[in-house]
């Protein structure tokens, strides 16, 4: 048995069994260990898939030995690679954080199951990243969704039951968008595996029903990425679920989304006909700039940090679809290296703000007067992350703002560019209003130094340092971009 | 054979008509009670005589053998959904019309039972008409 | 006659995907909305068997006495889908219980109400 | 002849689902418009039946009319059952349905004709399904053969949703208690009746999980009519008793074990280095070994399915109403 051959399923079977193991056992520090130990071994195989990738372009599973269009295949590109290592090392980080936050924010009783629905979070997560069947990405977004809904309404307000139910309400509406307009598709070309489509779609191209099929597509994947007019659900889910969840969410799962929009644009549709053919292009762009503009004026005005960083979350997708809609090279190989690293932004920030929760139980601006002195290293690795946010020279958020505006250039679109250092400006001022209370108002009397637990403060810390390291050295990430950028467009470098 | 082909139509004819008074009973009698019994016509001795009609119809196969099982099943099952359904309403409070001398002149505004009237506003709404 | 029915089933599903939508967004309901979802999810399903069926076909369940089977894929998918459908539904009902508890109400603007004034006390205190 | 039949039929049970859908925007009961939607999932399998889909429609009577019907109305039991009547920013919502609505109706005018046997859809793979079912798996369901072999990845990621459904609603709810004072009425008839039915309900059930091979039915509805023979049981002689017999504890782990059993199944063929979820490793010959494959999954599914559905019974009709402060 060559387990390196079957690690592209194993990925994603691993994770579900282990879900399913931890109720069987139910136990409750097994269920953390058992989550623990899958997230390693979710990081060596994307480690693993990732070489992979580099010696042989494309790896193809398919499932139960029969043939692509007849059978459910996985294809794993450089693209899918970058996006199992962005969800694996989140999860591994997630999940050394998890040991405390959770005995803290949820109830012993239901320690177990929690780990269950983490785990098929991720395992949901990672199955969409790699599956090469149109349905099977319908499948695998139900099951991260239906346990992320449960996820969120653990949070202890009240407020996060509504914020759930509001986000079951849109997700499934997107959801069953994507399965409409994958069923156009299907009656037009009557296949489902994503190479098979975008060899038969040329020839129907034409047609009312595949112009449909891209805008239902697109508005579905549009909820689930929380593109601008349709972000609603977002800032409350983000802002009332536990921190474990909220970490893990807010460094993920609208990737992933995007990810699914890339996928249905470059592979299924091709530039031609997504880009060109529809206006999409200019449809993306519009809409980027409203989310950064948007995303980052309401984060100015909100009183709670958490859901101030929902809203900036927002905006961040939309420097990511502004970067897909420039339809260029440089525009994509930025809108990938964004995502990877506002998955590091994001970890780093939900992370602190969770350890602040741990403490005092809130996230609100007021209660973080003074935090500078009394949470030191917390509120460092904040620093990190929101300078990071911002994009200033020297951490990942600056170079992959660096990448954009010079692709932004490249297409002679200097106003964005512009834009888009204004909305820096922006950053700056809501990250600095979180800078100033928690440095220059005084600590509140009778607070003292507060003591965090180590793990949680470790798996912190790795998430900040990375900023810096990949601010650093940018060789990895954007080589992987670059790799999988090239791979998606078919030029060969 | 002709005569089973002539039963068998018989069967289906009588059923469809048996259906079609049920629906009717359904709409027009004036309470829970009598609309109940009218809509028990329709799943016995209506649905019966249809399934009968198929099986005389089908000749004997297997599907007329689970035809037969399916029958079985009905005659238990619906006249205790109709006894349950009875006893429910009669615990809740609403009580059979006796007063009234013929029961089909009581139109559904004598009814006074809240409950009863949002009956009658379902179906009537189903059936497209408006409700008085 | 069969000219105009041709595409008959397709409209029929457009108009139930637009009712269900409708209830699903106009209704301030909880429950309610959660019923318009499933009945637009139930059209979705309506529209995917509609593309499996083929004329003079049957069930496809492999029998001696026909050559024509109607096409088993958009049943499996749509086996899938109403799983995912009743999944959806009862995680959505279970939401609904706790909303229910929490607020004593399930009607949404009252929700939007509460949350707001859930907000402003949070505000007060700052 | 049959085929005017069908397609009258088809007519009259859309015209149905229309009418039924309108009189359920106009209602302000839940109670009414939950009992709507059951008989709109209902006529929706008639529909099914109609169109050839008998494993859809089985498995559409059993959930949707039946199962979400009966957890509609113990979700009520813990809320409101009346709407507030008010429509709010219904010009908001008309302005999005129109415009869904006219995206729809753009994208089906060029779709080939209803029932041609030249459309893409059944030129490409489905004739493959058709031939190498009877070729290499040699069931006559092809359903079946594709849904546990051919796509057994996305039947295994349905099993990972409804399990994951019953660890949301578990996550929410609890496994709730039952009070020794919430037995139902005595009423003898029912008892009469129940008894010997649910035994009947219990040998249907099992006779649909092994009989999915050969024609309608399979894991996902055995499991489903199973666990709503235990509904049944529970509502007539009470919840005490029915937790007696299958304890709520047990469920969760039940659902895993379902899970497990259709995961390991799919990794056994890993042991002879065949991908995942290819059963002609599970014996020697591969005709058989597509047979054990596909009744191990099935196994699965369907044990997977029926404590979990019972489990969110359970979850729902053993909370509490609890009111307020």
């Amino acid at each position: 048995m060559d387990l390196m051959m079957h690690l592209p399923v194993l990925i994603v079977v691993v994770p579900l069994l282990a879900g399913a193991l931890i109720v069987l056992l139910n136990h409750r520090k097994g269920a953390w260990l058992i989550t623990l130990l899958t997230s390693i071994f979710l990081v060596y195989a994307s480690v693993q898939l990732i070489q992979m990738v580099g010696q042989v372009d494309v790896i193809s599973y398919t499932l139960g030995g029969w043939k692509a269009p007849l059978g459910i295949e996985l294809r794993i590109d450089a693209l899918s690679a970058l996006m199992v290592l962005i969800l694996a090392a989140s999860a591994l980080l997630v999940s050394i954080y998890a040991l405390k936050s959770v005995e803290k924010e949820i109830p012993e009783q239901n320690h177990v199951l929690f780990y269950t629905a983490l785990l098929l979070v991720i395992a949901g997560l990672i199955g969409i990243s790699i599956t090469a069947d149109a349905f099977n990405i319908f499948v695998f977004l139900e099951i991260s969704s239906l346990s992320t809904y449960a996820l969120i309404s653990m949070g202890r307000d009240r407020r996060a039951l509504h914020a759930s139910y509001h986000y079951l309400i849109m997700g499934t509406i997107g959801a069953t968008f994507i399965l409409i307009g994958i069923g156009f598709m299907y009656v037009m070309t009557g296949t489902l595996n994503i190479e098979d489509l975008a060899q038969r779609l040329p020839a129907v191209a034409d047609t009312n029903a595949i112009r449909a099929a891209f805008a239902f597509i697109t508005i579905g994947v549009g909820i689930k990425a929380a593109m601008m007019p349709l972000h609603q659900w977002l800032p409350n889910a983000y802002a009332y679920s536990p921190s474990v969840v909220s970490t893990f969410l807010a460094a993920t799962a609208t990737k992933v989304a995007v990810y699914v929009l890339i996928r249905f644009v470059l592979s299924l549709y091709g530039i031609e006909f997504s880009l060109v053919q529809m206006p999409f292009d200019n449809l993306l762009m519009i809409l980027g700039t409203i989310g950064i503009l948007g995303g980052s004026v309401y984060a100015i005005y909100q009183s709670n940090v958490k859901r101030m960083l929902a809203y900036s979350s927002v905006a961040q997708i939309g420097y990511i679809l502004l970067a897909i809609g420039l339809a260029s090279q440089p525009g994509f190989t930025a809108a990938l290296l964004h995502m990877f690293n506002h998955a590091l932004i994001k970890g780093t920030l939900f992370m602190a703000l969770g350890l602040v929760f741990f403490r005092f139980a809130s996230t609100e601006l007021s209660v973080m007067s003074g935090m500078g002195k009394t949470m030191p290293l917390t509120m460092a690795a904040f620093t990190i992350g929101g300078l990071s946010l911002i994009g200033v020279p020297g951490t990942a958020g600056f170079v992959s703002k660096w990448y954009l505006v010079i692709a932004l250039l490249d297409a002679s679109l200097w106003p964005l560019a512009l834009l888009v250092l204004v909305a820096s400006i922006l950053t700056l001022i809501y990250i600095g209003r979180v800078i100033e209370v928690a440095y220059f108002r005084p600590v509140p009397e009778g607070r003292t130094r507060q003591k965090v637990p180590l793990t949680m403060m470790v798996a912190l810390w790795i998430f900040a340092l990375s900023n810096i390291y990949f601010g650093l050295d940018t060789e990895i990430s954007q080589g992987m971009a670059s790799l999988a950028v090239n791979q998606l467009i078919g030029v060969t470098p | 054979m002709m005569i089973i082909d002539w039963i068998s139509d018989i069967c289906l004819l009588l059923g469809g008509i048996l259906t079609l008074t049920g629906a009717v009973g359904l709409l027009r009698l004036p309470d829970f009670f009598t609309r109940l019994h009218a809509a028990s016509v329709t799943e016995t001795l209506a649905a019966m005589l249809l399934i009968i009609g198929i099986i005389l119809d089908t000749g004997f196969t297997l599907d007329s053998a689970k035809l037969m099982l399916l029958i079985l099943i009905m005659i238990i099952a619906n006249p205790t959904i109709t006894h349950a359904l009875c006893r429910a309403a009669a615990n809740g409070g609403n009580t059979p019309e006796m007063e009234t001398g013929n029961p089909l002149q009581s139109s559904s505004q004598t009814v006074s039972q809240s409950s009863q009237d949002k009956q009658v506003q379902t179906e009537t709404e189903i059936s497209g008409k408006e409700p008085k | 006659m069969h000219e105009l029915l041709e595409h008959y089933n397709y409209w029929i599903v457009v108009i139930l995907m637009m009712m269900g939508l409708y209830i699903v967004i106009a209704s301030s309901n909880l429950v309610k909305k959660l019923i318009g979802l499933s009945v637009f999810q139930v059209s979705v399903f309506i529209l995917y068997i509609t593309f499996g069926k083929v004329t003079e076909g049957s069930p496809p369940i492999i029998t001696d006495n026909t050559d024509v089977y109607s096409n088993p894929l958009p049943h499996v998918l749509i086996l899938t889908a109403i799983v995912v459908g009743v999944a959806t539904t009862s995680v959505g009902l279970a939401l609904i219980v706790r909303i229910q508890e929490a607020y004593g109400s399930i009607d949404e603007d009252e929700i939007h109400d509460m949350d707001d004034k859930d907000d402003f006390h949070i505000e007060k205190q700052v | 002849m049959i085929e005017n039949l069908q397609l009258l039929i088809d007519v009259s049970l859309l015209a149905f689902l229309v009418l039924i859908v309108f009189a359920s925007i106009k209602m302000t009961d839940l109670f009414v418009v939950t009992m709507l939607f059951g008989i709109f999932s209902f006529v929706s399998a008639l529909l099914f039946l109609d169109l050839d889909a008998v494993d859809v429609a089985f498995t559409e009577a059993a959930v949707g009319a039946g199962f979400t019907t009966v957890l509609m109305l113990s979700a009520l039991r813990l809320t409101q059952p009346y709407e507030n009547v008010k429509h709010r920013h219904s010009v908001l919502a008309l302005f999005i349905v129109i415009l869904t609505g006219a995206a729809l109706f753009y994208g089906i005018a060029d779709f080939p004709d209803m029932g041609d046997p030249n459309a893409p859809v059944h030129q490409h793979v489905a004739p493959e399904y058709i031939q190498l079912t009877q070729q290499k798996i040699d069931i006559p369901n092809v359903v079946t053969a594709v849904l546990a072999s051919f796509r057994g990845y996305d039947t295994f990621g349905e099993t990972v949703v409804i399990f994951s459904a019953g660890v949301a609603v578990l996550l929410l709810l609890g496994m709730g208690q039952v009070k020794c004072k919430q037995e139902p009425e005595e009423n003898l008839v029912l008892w009469v009746v129940v008894k010997p039915m649910i035994a009947l309900i219990l040998i249907f059930g099992l006779y649909v999980q092994f009989h999915g091979d050969f024609g309608a039915g399979g894991g996902f509805q055995a499991g489903v009519i199973f666990a709503s023979g235990f509904i049944l049981y529970s509502l007539v002689f009470g919840e005490m008793y029915a937790r007696r017999v299958v304890p709520a504890a047990i469920l969760p782990r039940l659902a895993a074990l379902g899970v497990l059993i259709y995961g390991v199944t799919g990794l056994m063929s890993l042991l002879s280095n065949k991908p995942f979820l290819d059963y002609n490793a599970l014996s020697s010959d591969p005709v058989s070994g597509q047979h054990l494959g596909i009744l191990l999954v099935e196994a699965g599914v369907g044990l997977a399915v029926f404590s979990t559905i019972l489990l969110i019974y359970y979850s729902f009709s053993g909370r509490e109403v609890k009111h307020h402060a």
